[in-house]
């Protein structure tokens, strides 16, 4: 049985360490915040300006001063501290943030990320995708393992335009989950019920299966 | 000296002209200086370059120079959620430039400090990197990107003093800073005028220097774009 | 996560290695971090590349390290005031660089801002620009100067939090933020104590993510190299 | 007469316009402060991070925290603003200094300074003074017309090594005044009791006389 969004993200969540600086993408990384571990304390970067990004507000606490990147209404803790766009950029270009989660629409073999445009249709811009998968130290991608028709999102090599080249990490399928080192990827872990077969026939990219694959 | 202006009208009076750049602080509607574009619109100023992150939505921010056709082009990192914009760009009624976040912001703050150009890591093997000149430093690949300076910066701050230093709030303050680093004439619109010496001087995020002249508006709109909260726990 | 360590040497513990490169903060003897450098000393680390806009004074600061002979090379923008680094440096048995102190602070926040390189004008036509790299932006000839990190950075700051957010405390600012941003560890050297959500969240100048730890110095020195007043007039 | 070096600061605090921000140079730059007509007001900017410089402090509000460029202890006004280094000098280098007013051991007709090393002395470092005269834009430069053994500063070009090239505005002696344009300097001004012959003797850089030359 495939992996769920909310088991996505708490699967994304297992990467976190404590006192991890993380950087949560817009869409299912959001939901990574929802399971944080008990022992493990983070600090969420949004990079419209903040560190130490606190829930959502309650009714009467909202700010329309106090977004997130998503454009959302947050709230901040004890620890925020606040700085400009420029600051921010800094600390994510500058390898500051320790991990950030973001979506995708294709990944490719050799780490490239595609996740901020599709040819023909209205283009929205990359926003600080680009920044983010260029700075921060462990770029962790979570999709779909397949598109709605089927046919797969882990590739040879992307054929949409790229948000960064050799960028990913760590790739979380609903099915399973890659390593990426120097060559090729590793397939570490498979979703409840699925197994190798299947991963084999839904991913055009070629990879390496740990001689520790874990099933779930 | 002080640089209190009494209106946005007032503010701008002699700084604008036809095909100019203008940046405009701003996240999405987020610390956006709403009465400078409202007297921006007014004037009829045309065939505006403007830099900004975003270009506001339909009928707030920066959209309401859409629909007057006053904007010309566009540098910005997402311009998501505003159909008259996706309409004028598919027509090609408007030009389109974008920047990663950060390379916006760095290239803005780059401007605004006698840096001509600097080489990042974002964007390196994506169209972005196209026609850039790119460098090796310790076995890494960097792009060239170049600063950016505007005829006239319109920046949202929460408070002004008389010799126009500037504080802002929260999340408001995003790209606003470093704009306002990077106009020939810089006006700020800010809540709340506080007499000189009532800012404690660490506290100042924008000295006056580079703030030309401020409006203070009152009840500023600030729109919530995606509301989102939790609820109370018995 | 609470910062705070017990003591400077605690502090420094693991991080130092002979050969190493340290970054400084302070201008002159003003926002020097006093503790830490007494503990490098102690130390006994050897041959450091030191980066700091000045070199302390005979007795005091940075210079107390050149008496033990610890530091091998100084990147520095002004060395003068100090015999002990005049006697070392004559006897070239230590290593000198200039960089002009625009400069040298623009390296240090490129270095922790993950840029590679930047063009300035600074310099060009002197011996700073000599084997640099020339380029010209709409006219005008820029040289290229490169970021800089190092591999501790120390600093001194007026208050620091639990999560290490940091304010300073006039022009005590000057080197120490950037610095905190270009070291791969930076310590803090703080005056005061405060609680987790003492600091307003506007008036943090280094967030925390850059600190790994601090220390809490009691009776700094601080000693003043110019004193200059004016009479009270009746 | 020659200007005295309270003349020579006199002379520069005429080129002070009101709103400007103002960068005064160790030495006889500083007593310019002192000269400030009284309808115009300048900011006082110190390039160790501080906008809108006091004067000196009284001796019981004397702060170590709080000094100036050339490590004096000075005061705050209520205009005040600080900042870091970094700051101070994107400011400087970014062309938001109106004036500039320092010192200098050579200047040549072409407009480069020297003002920070003699060959063969410790070099003691150029501090702020490069970035000064590439970013601020109108420099200043006073200096005595003659070295102490008569041997001309004012030279067709530099021997000592430069600040900057190109970089000077207007030269304020302690026998004349000269403005830099395109080509070669204009002699504008002369001190009391100087005339053109002993300029012409004590000068080695090529210059233009104005037609309005002003005599004290």
């Amino acid at each position: 049985m495939p992996w769920s969004r909310e088991e996505i993200a708490q699967r994304a969540a297992e990467e976190l360490q404590d006192g991890f600086y993380v950087n949560l993408g817009i869409g299912i990384p959001t939901l990574v915040a929802n399971y944080i571990p008990d022992n493990v304390q983070v600090i969420l970067e949004s990079e419209n300006g903040m560190l130490g990004m606190g829930p959502f507000p309650y009714p009467d606490q909202v700010d329309p001063d106090l977004i997130n990147a998503g454009k959302q209404t947050i709230s901040e803790l004890a620890q925020t501290s606040y700085f400009s766009s420029a600051d921010s950029f800094a600390m994510i270009r500058g390898g500051h943030i320790n991990l950030a989660i973001l979506g995708a629409m294709q990944v490719a073999q050799n780490g490239d990320l595609a996740n901020w445009m599709i040819p023909g249709k209205m283009i929205k811009g990359m926003g600080g995708a680009m920044d983010l998968v260029a700075g921060v130290n462990k770029v962790v991608v979570i999709m779909d393992h397949t598109a709605k028709d089927g046919s797969p999102k882990f590739l040879k090599s992307c054929d949409l335009p790229l948000t960064g080249s050799n960028v990913t990490d760590l790739l979380i399928t609903n099915l399973a989950v890659f390593h990426f080192e120097e060559d090729k990827p590793t397939l570490i872990e498979l979703a409840p019920s699925v197994d190798l077969d299947e991963i084999k026939e839904k991913t055009e990219a070629e990879f390496i299966v740990s001689p520790d694959l874990k099933s779930n | 000296m002080n640089k209190l202006k009494n209106s946005a009208s007032e503010a701008l009076e002699g700084v604008l002209f036809d095909g100019m750049t203008i940046m405009a602080g701003g996240f999405g509607l987020c610390g956006i200086p709403e009465y400078l574009i409202t007297a921006l619109r007014d004037s009829g100023v045309k065939d505006i370059s403007v830099i900004s992150n975003n270009c506001g939505i339909d009928d707030f921010g920066l959209g309401i120079l859409l629909h007057t056709r006053q904007i010309k082009k566009m540098i910005s990192s997402y311009v998501g959620g505003n159909k008259t914009f996706e309409q004028q760009y598919m027509k090609g009624e408007l030009e389109l430039e974008f920047n990663p976040q950060g390379t916006l912001a760095e290239r803005c703050r780059a401007g605004g400090a006698g840096i001509a150009g600097f080489y990042t890591k974002t964007g390196v093997g994506t169209v972005i990197a196209e026609g850039k000149e790119h460098k090796e430093f310790n076995g890494e690949t960097y792009i060239l990107e170049t600063g950016l300076v505007a005829d006239l910066s319109l920046v949202k701050a929460w408070k002004a003093d008389d010799e126009g230093n500037l504080v802002y709030r929260k999340t408001a303050r995003n790209f606003n800073p470093v704009m306002a680093t990077a106009g020939k004439t810089t006006i700020a619109e800010v809540e709340e005028y506080v007499s000189l010496g009532d800012f404690d001087p660490d506290h100042i995020h924008t000295p006056g220097i580079y703030v030309n002249g401020f409006i203070v508006g009152t009840d500023h709109k600030k729109p919530i774009e995606i509301m989102t909260t939790r609820e109370y726990v018995a």
